[in-house]
């Protein structure tokens, strides 16, 4: 058992965290603010010049070989700068996915998303499929020696900028079988293909997508026909132990900010901090924060487990604790800000709408709580 | 011993449920539907609606065009309302500043104010807080200089809900700063918001709304006829509005409201296995706990209610921090309820200002758009209005009798 | 709508609250743990004197005709001042068994139940039978002209001081089935009947009861053979309204307790009651309470709804909501007080006791919550 | 980064595990499993059974009989007992009084006492706290006065825990009454407890036991060389004692042996419909939820120990605050699942002290005898070492660096 980051970790964290620092923050809200596809084009070329576009690759494929323990670094560093640019949706997820299915195609890819000029993108949600993954409408028929692909596709992180779009769709079973789901690579020019931006609460932007009828060649299937499910679950528990870490950072950033602005605002002739309910509120919020991080760290090391179920028992359990230690310390945050906590002027606001956006991203507590109970409890303690 | 509601009260529930389901426009309840809110001209015109059925201002006296009601047909009128859901009639206008200036206004100011503040003509907003005060309202220093047969204003109030609607603001101003405490020369002033010098600025609230603003006063002249009641005696009149009508604030009908809402979605939302959310067992516990804390709530509400009809009195009921407090928390566990019915459906930011005309949400993409807004706008209800810290402390003090200053 | 207590009301509010504050408290649960079959002498007497043993029963029967209401002002009372002597079991419960199935013999009963005289018990909880009503295995068959009853019956309250033993026991259908559960008249001295009385962890003495092919008399029948499950229901559920009224009156005195603990005692140079923490989680316990009135009132106004199923969720919703409120108050009230709190010392600990075992008696949240769900939850809501 | 245990903590942990299995009584097991329980002769027993396998005392030097093994290898032990469930090693003698000794004794006292320390052949209980100080420890007045080469002790202890048992106790006595703090003047004792003047009065505690004491010294001699360390300077070695060896403190092992008895009893217990209470929604998710729980605090009580590996000091880590707090919580929370799990089953009183004699339980009455008297006996855990009030103080002056008094 050992806990401690390497050399390179800690560079890599020292690294992120000022990068974070200088760019982020609420200059970085105001920023993606005046984008149009959510990437902020000087911020993006930071990452790349630090290596973290490239960093959840495999050396041999032209990455940094970064695994869930940097990633985990990196999320967590994000999260306390509330940085909006979408590395989790653009470099990250189609990236397990990719690496997962079809290693040769991610191989190429590799040199040009690290160098920041292609954006990837997975284009997976369906509305109104809320959190069941399976469930996929869009449709594949073969066609010739292609395919036809119709459907729509909701809340496409990265979408918006993405020049390499990735889209899950149906070539077999019924709507929320595993079996029958495959990946297409959709150029984004591709005819019938459209796509809309929008932002969400949390300032990330994101897309939807059209597809209508839209012609691909044979080459376009990622992956073997209709297996894609495993790898497709395996990306969405890669992304979500990312946001895990991300939560950590983020009511992190919201502790601090609460301490701080309760020692300095005075009230009823004093400060805020001499109120004992505060100062224990604060306190709570450190136990949840620290209770995250604990589980953001072994959702980060169950990436690596042999065992599919052990795997998905901890990403479930991990995402039901940082959801859960959100929702307190974001909530209790805004609450002892007061006022000026349900407005846009503080960075408090703006991260107490990411962690509410986190608490339900890849799904919520409910969720994962169903998934775990699913597949017994943790040490399958509760199953047959 | 009753706890249900009599035949006449029932009588009186169902004409009020008729009245809003044949008067209530359409737009009204498919925008509120869609987005749990209301905009500005919907609330002018359905408070127009009820006051031509002289339903405008269910508590004011006969006398000044309330309809006579008892206490509890005002609490079944209220809820009704929230439940629907339809524009509650404008709390500034109605339980605020109406009942200030039928109780202590001169004659003049009733005949020319109370009619435009029931039919909403005149949208009153309230000028209470200062940065820098929070909840210690009586830190306030926007200061009101005589001269002549007027009041110069200058200074600045903070969170003024809806001041870019607004016709008027009543403001508490500092006309006497040397008085020896702070409660004491302060007085209670008609602002018409016309009036040059004023300048309201948007503050942008978390669920990305323009709601609440800051105005800033710059020798801004009011005439002293609108000075309501004595000078200096204006925290009285604060503390009287402030304490008046305290028995709908738990607001049940609003999470009822909610939390029908959430049960529809989950009857249509997929869980895995082809199941739906409400058959989820962990969704159904939340929503069965939430159920017996409303009813709960609601016979917490009925029985001060009750008390105060039996022993009125001037005083505001410290029980009713009760309402206020479980209140605020569960209005904000039904809109989580709702949220997380909601789920992904709720995540794309609509925008009802319209600022951002470039931020179009696709048709169809969501079918739960205002889920997330209505959560975000619930944070606030355990910070206004008395926050839950401050309740717990009147409970402490004024009925568990500690004397200590926490 | 009106919660206003009629005259007679508020004198039997008054006579009941004299009577307890006379005699119950730590004097009580001296008093209680000096008899060997849970009930005092004296007091029982003093019940019988002030009309409380009869209160329940109609008047014509010879009772005084007290209905929900008049239970409910009497229960609250006796959770206030702690009362151990078996009331609910050893005249409510069994009564309302006997009005529902047999009015008849109820009022040849009821003077002597109103005297003191005669103290009934119902025995109907089985060993493992958790809070499943119809989990009787104790079995009756017919036997020439009569019954032969073997079993064995568990927790009987006032079962170690009654003197007409009310038997639950199956004759006809499978182990958890609702038809075919029957009750008899069993006399004390049975041949075959053996009973051992016992404590529980509250200070009340119950009893277990064991049956051994115990001979009865057709006429030991009460109500129809096989129909007894809805009357044992609705006896149930009175007594459960009796105990959540119970739970308000013991709650509210550990938030008094409390209250006058933290003003008095001395703590790092000051009273206890100087920190701000103390005081709000005193101000919850209030909330706790006074929410915990309101159901009680519900449940209590519900047990004379026509419709079973509306009757079953008022109950199931009031306790649910009294079992939460009496777990925060009597855990913060015991948490407050800090050493002395868990001790045998002050009334508290014992009230904990109490209202930790009402919890659970007649079923514990999670049952009563489970029962709403069938239900549909209220207002059938979550229905079909 | 590796959360896992290493092989040869793996081996370590099997290797207890295995030890446990074959060596604890079982007897011992048995009444454990029936009452979550343990009589003073057991714990005797089962403690010269580890002294002989070398392992009664896991973090001592090994110059004084201390195993040599890691932070790691002493939790992975403290845990193996705690789930097994199996007595953990007193902690008057192993934790507190010990270590105190061999850091602050002489060598006579370490030759004299550490051996029957370690085999329990000697019994301590712990004389801190008194009437009327509270958590407020130093405010102690139990007096200590020289009168040749004795001290000669008046005054009272109270929550003396095992004392009835006890052989020993080691006390904090006032000194100098006169020293200008009351933390100074205060001094460190070794009593025994069979000298004339110590009357040991039981207190009984709301799960119906005998564990903890008043005790009364009227005129006790205490030999001079009983004193530990220098006179006047007690408060600095109860300082040293209370912040040692506090990784432990989340005892995990405790409530995931709850849960483990729960999730047995819900196995077989009934709910309506012909299932067991294992498929009730409400208890799954319970359940399921407290398992995050647990897994969260185990991995933050290692992180901590990780980081007190790396980085040793002296000072107490304060982050172990969150140890005790959420330790606690969870403790109470398991033990509160394994009475709701055992329902009626618990209800009957089953007296280990057998003080009452005729409160005798018919056999088979009951399954889950000892499920409430584990929830009342879990109560104290946020009560004792360090309420769970000043848990939170402790974080918010010494990691948030809140400097107001509260």
């Amino acid at each position: 058992m050992n806990f401690e980051y390497s050399d390179e970790q800690a560079l890599l964290s020292d690294a992120v965290t000022r990068f974070v620092s200088d760019r982020y923050g609420l200059a970085g809200v105001r920023s993606a603010a005046e984008t149009k596809d959510g990437v902020t084009a000087a911020n993006w070329q930071g990452m790349a010049d630090m290596g973290l576009l490239g960093m959840p690759f495999p050396e041999q494929a032209g990455g940094f070989g970064g695994g869930p323990v940097e990633t985990q670094i990196v999320m967590e560093a994000f999260g306390r700068g509330h940085v909006l640019d979408p590395w989790v949706g653009g470099v990250l997820l189609p990236g397990a996915l990719l690496s997962a299915l079809d290693p040769a195609r991610l191989t190429e890819l590799v040199p040009d998303v690290a160098t920041g000029d292609l954006v990837l993108a997975l284009a997976h949600e369906e509305d109104g499929a809320r959190y069941v993954t399976a469930q996929v409408v869009t449709n594949a028929r073969r066609c010739g020696n292609g395919w036809r692909l119709s459907g729509r596709k909701v809340n496409v992180l990265a979408g918006a900028a993405a020049n390499r779009l990735f889209v899950t769709a149906r070539t077999a079973g019924a709507e929320a079988d595993e079996d029958g789901i495959s990946v297409f690579e959709v150029p984004v020019d591709a005819p019938g293909l459209s796509r809309t931006a929008y932002r969400q609460y949390d300032g990330q932007t994101v897309a939807a997508l059209t597809l209508d009828d839209v012609s691909l060649p044979d080459g376009a299937l990622v992956g073997d026909e209709g297996e894609a499910f495993s790898a497709l679950e395996l990306a969405l528990d890669t992304a979500t132990a990312a946001i895990c870490a991300e939560a950590v950072g983020a009511t992190e950033t919201m502790l601090h900010a609460t301490v701080d602005y309760l020692k300095t605002r005075q009230q009823f002739g004093g400060p805020l901090s001499r109120f004992q309910v505060l100062q224990h509120r604060c306190a709570e919020m450190y136990v949840a924060v620290e209770q995250a991080r604990s589980m953001a760290l072994y959702a980060a090391v169950s990436l690596g487990l042999e065992d599919r179920d052990e795997r998905r028992r901890a990403i479930s359990a991990a995402k039901v604790q940082c959801a859960e230690s959100a929702r307190f310390a974001g909530q209790n945050a805004v609450q002892m800000h007061g006022g000026i906590g349900v407005t846009d002027e503080l960075l408090v606001g703006h991260l107490f709408r990411r962690t509410t956006m986190i608490e339900r991203q890849f799904g919520d507590a409910g969720h994962h709580l169903a998934r775990l109970d699913r597949l017994g409890g943790l040490d399958n303690q509760m199953g047959e | 011993m009753e706890l249900s509601f009599s035949p006449d009260e029932l009588a009186f529930r169902a004409e009020v449920r008729a009245f809003i389901r044949d008067n209530l426009p359409e737009d009204i309840r498919a925008f509120a539907h869609r987005s749990g809110y209301y905009k500005a001209d919907q609330v002018r015109r359905w408070q127009k609606i009820l006051d031509s059925r002289g339903w405008a201002a269910g508590h004011w006296p006969v006398e000044f065009g309330g309809p006579g009601w008892t206490a509890v047909q005002r609490y079944i009128f209220n809820e009704e309302l929230l439940r629907a859901p339809a524009p509650e009639p404008l709390s500034f206008n109605i339980n605020m500043v109406g009942p200030v200036i039928y109780t202590f206004g001169t004659e003049e100011q009733k005949s020319r104010f109370l009619p435009k503040i029931r039919s909403l003509d005149w949208w009153f907003c309230q000028g209470f807080s200062e940065p820098g005060a929070g909840s210690d309202l009586a830190a306030l220093k926007t200061s009101a200089v005589t001269d002549g047969d007027s009041y110069v204003i200058n200074g600045q109030k903070i969170w003024t809900s809806t001041a870019q609607h607004a016709d008027w603001m009543f403001a508490l101003v500092r006309t006497d700063p040397k008085a020896p405490k702070k409660q004491m020369g302060i007085s209670f002033l008609l602002i018409d918001m016309n009036t040059p010098g004023i300048d309201v600025r948007p503050i942008v609230t978390i669920d990305g709304e323009h709601h609440t603003n800051e105005v800033f006063f710059d020798n801004v002249r009011v005439p002293a006829e609108n000075l309501i009641g004595e000078e200096n005696k204006g925290w009285d009149y604060a503390k009287f509005l402030l304490g008046s009508e305290r028995t709908g604030i738990a607001r049940v009908g609003l999470s009822k409201g909610r939390m029908d809402r959430a049960l529809e979605l989950a009857r249509v939302a997929p869980v895995y296995g082809g199941a739906r959310l409400i058959e989820d067992p962990g969704f159904r516990q939340r929503a069965l706990k939430l159920q017996v804390e409303l009813k709960a709530l609601e016979i917490s509400a009925l029985r001060i209610i009750d008390r105060q009809r039996r022993n009125p009195s001037d005083k505001p009921d410290a029980a009713s921090s009760i309402l206020k407090l479980r209140g605020a928390e569960t209005q904000q566990a039904s809109a989580e309820l709702l949220a997380d019915a909601a789920g992904p459906s709720a995540a794309p930011f609509f925008d009802f200002r319209e600022m951002f005309s470039d931020n179009e949400v696709p048709q169809g993409v969501a079918r739960a758009d205002g889920a997330m807004r209505v959560h975000f706008a619930a944070r606030p209800a355990t910070i206004y209005g008395g926050a839950s810290e401050v309740q717990k402390n009147i409970i402490a003090k004024a009925i568990l009798g500690f004397k200590d200053k926490p």
